[in-house]
């Protein structure tokens, strides 16, 4: 966990909207884990204030680079896509807790909606790092937002694409898709809704299953409890837990969807 | 060299220390409470030992789960908050998260809340007991929970009667937490310090909202939530400034300090020591660097001694 | 084609149209006192004609020179200023400036401020007889005067006091002017409604100040100031909201509008119209710009008329 | 008078610290007279909140471009000087009254201390189009301070330097060395305090003056009552004039120093 000035070594915009930015983070790099989040100061005045938190999307360990994918949908996406290669951006991180590297050889399932696809890209490199080949379900308003299906069959992932317009792929909700095509264990990130949907199909077939959830954030490293996410226990008990401590990454049972 | 080095640093040290209170705190730069956790969260950032104080997130009787979300929404460079007390309750607090602060070389000031005045005193009388605890931060201003915390930090009779009841139970350093959301920071002040309080610390929140123009509902979960941040920072310098001239306690001041400038404002308005809140979050380092920046203002301004800087902008 | 436009012009305007007591306006954009002068200074840039009212700077019944310099400091997201009610005097006002406003069409509302309740009883008077003023906003929170101004806002007795004192001068529109600087804003505005108030406008700024840490005096030459601008905006949805809530009279929204979305945010807490202060010193044009938006807004989100949007987070 | 977002031509940094940039704003051009202003939105973001007020410094009608010279003195200016040729920075003016321009054979003198040339250097320009050749006291603290005076030359003008620590010129003050030197109007812009010595030396002469002020800015335009300075009208009538509109130059005479 440390803090850097991390020099933008590239930013592609790869659809409008949606970009992809490379990070030279040699300790970020080196530490992170599929799942984590960087916490990313977009701008150096006070406003925006806050970070940004933005998971990390791909690692290369070698080049000691860390890239991020994010959609613009505010000030600070809208100013982190103003920076240039050649510039710093400030992140803190690797943060928080990310997914169980799956062990033994069951099958394993990885479900993303849109940009959900961020931390999965991670997951699914270290997965084809063991040797571990998943099916991978990716699910888009259209076609154009399927993103990453060609790196992720050469990562030696199999790809189902669904498309909410049917221009790709299964014609509706990537959650349906994966439902008709279950597996033992199984690993998600995207919107609320398709995250609920997710939750319920893994308690109904009763699957291991973990997923990656959102909050506004303050501090990122659990000292604000800005971050709460209800979530119940074994015993049944309910508390908030902190997205940026004891998640973003979730037991499909822990979270209570209200 | 080296020793010369560290002899201009131990005479920087010991020109910056203060005292709010029976606390004797090497530097005057605490944590405000409810943004820094129980310290722990930020020791990988920073060297905790080198605070001047910590003060931890409220803490109540009860353990508390606090406030639906959204919690947290960012504005103008300032931040909305309405986190609701969430904490563990203060048996849980002195079982499992106050002896792993023991380890550390700092005063430990733990804010405490209440629905009611004898919740302030029982709270008062269990921390007495404990050691590791330097003194107490009376929350009578947190904006967030229905019964308590508004209703005692808004009038000034209240506001005393709590003080008395803290006072009454413990005899630990009680420093009273002024709301900046009253008419006259500087009655509730004079009152609190009549009921005996050792010092004050301001300001806390500013009661605000925000309003989401696409769902039309408000973006808190709980409606209504307290301003932090550089955008209130100009509301606490004044405040700091009237009740300086008003009580003679000393006073923590805080709300919106990013950096060491900012913290000189609210010590030449009359705050003794200081306190950095939303920043932390910006940059977990703030206080190192809030602390670095004052050394270096004594050090170009010649300053002998902090405490001359207290309140000289009134002179 | 042209036709057509024509019609969905005409169209959104009448959807624009807002009542605050018996002044009728074309859309709820107005100017916040003494940010826009006397509306002449920012006819360069805007064609006035197309603002919902024009609120000009605060009057007093004699000419004041206003506060010694500097008047000004940027804060963080806002602006801190002690004016002093500079202004030439009612009766200059009236015979000077007043007339150079007659051409254009839109409802002139004059903002006025007094030391006593009589003052505020003369001012209105006089201004009763006066056409081209379509109403008064009584300034009763100016934080800058030293007599008057902070007292009246902050007593809700007196707010009623002055508020009837005007009613009983004039049968123009009378909207007070409520302060943040408050315990409790709704209490102020409760009295102010039973003695007669026809709208309420808040808010008016937030007491603050800034220290020179190169000089350690204050900034200000009045010392102290009021704090406006983006910075605010979350106490002023807030007030807005709390008051709404309260009574039943129109408000005037304001306190860091800066783009039409921050102008929609407070007219869904509860406000008719709002109005555009500190923005005109970024952008001259801010007024057109947030009724732009406001047009836009309710094109995309099929809003029939405007007032459906009045308080509508609430329900 | 209007507001545009004027295109970078130039940005130069003089000596560290003191930048020139120069914009396409050909309205500006036009209409730009001498002791204008420019009022300068420095960010697009809400914090540094308020536009800066900086003078004209040059002009090319021709090009239709505005040059400014300024001093990085804090954030504004910092950020303004962090833009770079291609970007845009939107302004707003002409503003202000700016100086008369003398009539008839009378001598002139110019009297600027530091980045006080500023405005000075137009009005230099706008002299030298009327053929009228001016005596111009330099002042600055030291020797690489003195802007322009080859610039100045160059306009038919005539260079008196004087510096504080003697590097360059007359060792000491500039408006002690004008007043060595006489002449029938004068024109000045600077730090206060020398503004203050040069309003004493004009009335203790009775010479004509004009000065040029500044104050803390907030609309630019006239509307706000900030940029208040104490003056005083040939009936003994004190009052607030603002800067921005009734200034920011100013007669010798009106001007009340406390
Ligand atoms: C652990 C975590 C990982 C994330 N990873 C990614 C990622 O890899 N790629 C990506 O594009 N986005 C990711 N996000 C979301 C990203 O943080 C937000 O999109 C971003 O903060 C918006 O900032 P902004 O200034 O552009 O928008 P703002 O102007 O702040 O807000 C724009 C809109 O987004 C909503 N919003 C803002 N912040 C959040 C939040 N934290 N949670 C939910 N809604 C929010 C607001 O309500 C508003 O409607 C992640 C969020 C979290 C908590
Ligand atoms: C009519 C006019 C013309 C000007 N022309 C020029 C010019 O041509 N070149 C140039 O370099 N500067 C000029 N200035 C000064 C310039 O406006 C300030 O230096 C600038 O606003 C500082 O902005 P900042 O954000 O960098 O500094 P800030 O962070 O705002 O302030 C830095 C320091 O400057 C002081 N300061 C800020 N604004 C003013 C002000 N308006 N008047 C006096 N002190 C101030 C503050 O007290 C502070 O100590 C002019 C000012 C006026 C009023
Ligand atoms: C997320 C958050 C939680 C807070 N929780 C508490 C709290 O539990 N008790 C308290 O007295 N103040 C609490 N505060 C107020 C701060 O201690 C401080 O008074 C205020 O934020 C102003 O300082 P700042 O602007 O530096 O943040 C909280 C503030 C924030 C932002
Ligand atoms: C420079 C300045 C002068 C003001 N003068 C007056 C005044 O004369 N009377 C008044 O009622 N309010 C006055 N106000 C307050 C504004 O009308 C408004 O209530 C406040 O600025 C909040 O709105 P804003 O954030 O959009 O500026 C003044 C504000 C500023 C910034
Ligand atoms: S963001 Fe502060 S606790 Fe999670
Ligand atoms: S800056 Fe507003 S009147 Fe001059």
């Amino acid at each position: 966990m440390l803090i850097t000035d991390a020099l933008i070594i590239k930013q592609e915009e790869i659809i409008p909207g949606f970009h992809r930015i490379t990070l030279s983070a040699g300790e970020a790099a080196k530490n992170a884990r599929p799942g984590q989040f960087l916490h990313v100061r977009c701008a150096d005045t006070l406003d925006p204030l806050l970070r940004r938190p933005i998971s990390i999307h791909a690692v290369d360990r070698e080049k000691g680079e860390v890239s991020l994918f994010y959609r613009v949908v505010g000030r600070g996406t809208a100013l982190l896509a103003d920076r240039e290669k050649g510039d710093r951006v400030n992140v803190l991180g690797p943060l928080g807790k990310g997914f169980t590297m799956p062990e033994g050889n069951g099958g394993v399932a990885v479900v993303a909606g849109g940009i959900g696809i961020a931390p999965l890209y991670f997951f699914l490199q270290e997965l084809s790092v063991i040797k571990i080949c998943a099916n991978v379900f990716l699910g888009a308003a259209t076609k154009k937002q399927l993103f990453f299906s060609g790196g992720i069959e050469a990562l030696g992932h199999n790809v189902f694409p669904a498309t909410d317009d049917g221009t790709a792929g299964y014609y509706g909700n990537v959650v349906e898709l994966f439902a008709q095509n279950l597996s033992d264990s199984v690993y998600g990130c995207g919107p609320a809704g398709m995250l609920r949907s997710l939750c319920q199909t893994i308690k109904k077939y009763n699957i291991r299953g973990e997923v990656s959830l959102e909050e506004r954030m303050g501090c990122g490293v659990g000292a604000c409890l800005s971050c709460a996410c209800k979530t119940v226990d074994e015993e049944g008990n309910y508390r908030y837990s902190r997205v940026c401590a004891e998640g973003p990454v979730f037991t499909a049972g822990e979270v209570v969807w209200e | 060299m080296i020793p010369q080095n560290v002899g201009v640093i131990n005479e920087t040290k010991s020109k910056l220390a203060v005292k709010i209170g029976g606390i004797a705190m090497k530097n005057p730069v605490a944590t405000a409470s409810g943004t820094f956790g129980f310290g722990s969260e930020y020791a990988p950032y920073i060297d905790l030992n080198q605070l001047g104080a910590l003060v931890v997130k409220g803490i109540t009787l009860q353990p508390r789960a606090g406030n639906p979300t959204p919690r947290l929404v960012e504005t103008a460079a300032g931040v909305l908050n309405s986190i609701g007390l969430q904490n563990p309750g203060v048996e849980r607090f002195i079982g499992e998260l106050l002896p792993g602060l023991a380890c550390f070389d700092l005063p430990v000031i733990v804010n405490i809340a209440g629905d009611t005045v004898q919740d302030y005193g029982r709270l008062a009388a269990r921390l007495d007991r404990v050691s590791g605890v330097a003194g107490l931060e009376v929350n009578i201003s947190c904006p967030n929970v229905k019964k308590g915390g508004m209703q005692f930090g808004s009038d000034p009779d209240m506001a005393a009667e709590v003080t008395r009841a803290v006072k009454a139970g413990t005899d630990k350093t009680v420093i009273v937490k002024l709301s900046p959301n009253v008419t006259s920071i500087e009655a509730v002040a004079e009152k609190v310090a009549s009921a005996g309080a050792d010092a004050l610390s301001m300001i806390n929140t500013l009661l605000g909202m925000a309003i989401d123009v696409k769902s039309r509902r408000p973006v808190l979960g709980n409606v209504l939530g307290g301003l932090s941040g550089p955008a209130v920072k100009p509301v606490a310098v004044r405040a700091v400034w009237q009740v300086y001239r008003e009580t003679g306690l000393p006073i923590i001041g805080m709300g919106g300090i990013i950096t060491a400038e900012d913290a000189i404002e609210f010590i030449l308005a009359g705050a003794t020591a200081i306190a950095v809140g939303t920043a932390n979050f910006v940059n977990p380092q703030a206080t190192m660097d809030v602390l670095s920046g004052i050394k270096q203002y004594i050090i170009e301004n010649d300053v002998q001694d902090i405490n001359e800087l207290v309140g000289a902008a009134h002179r």
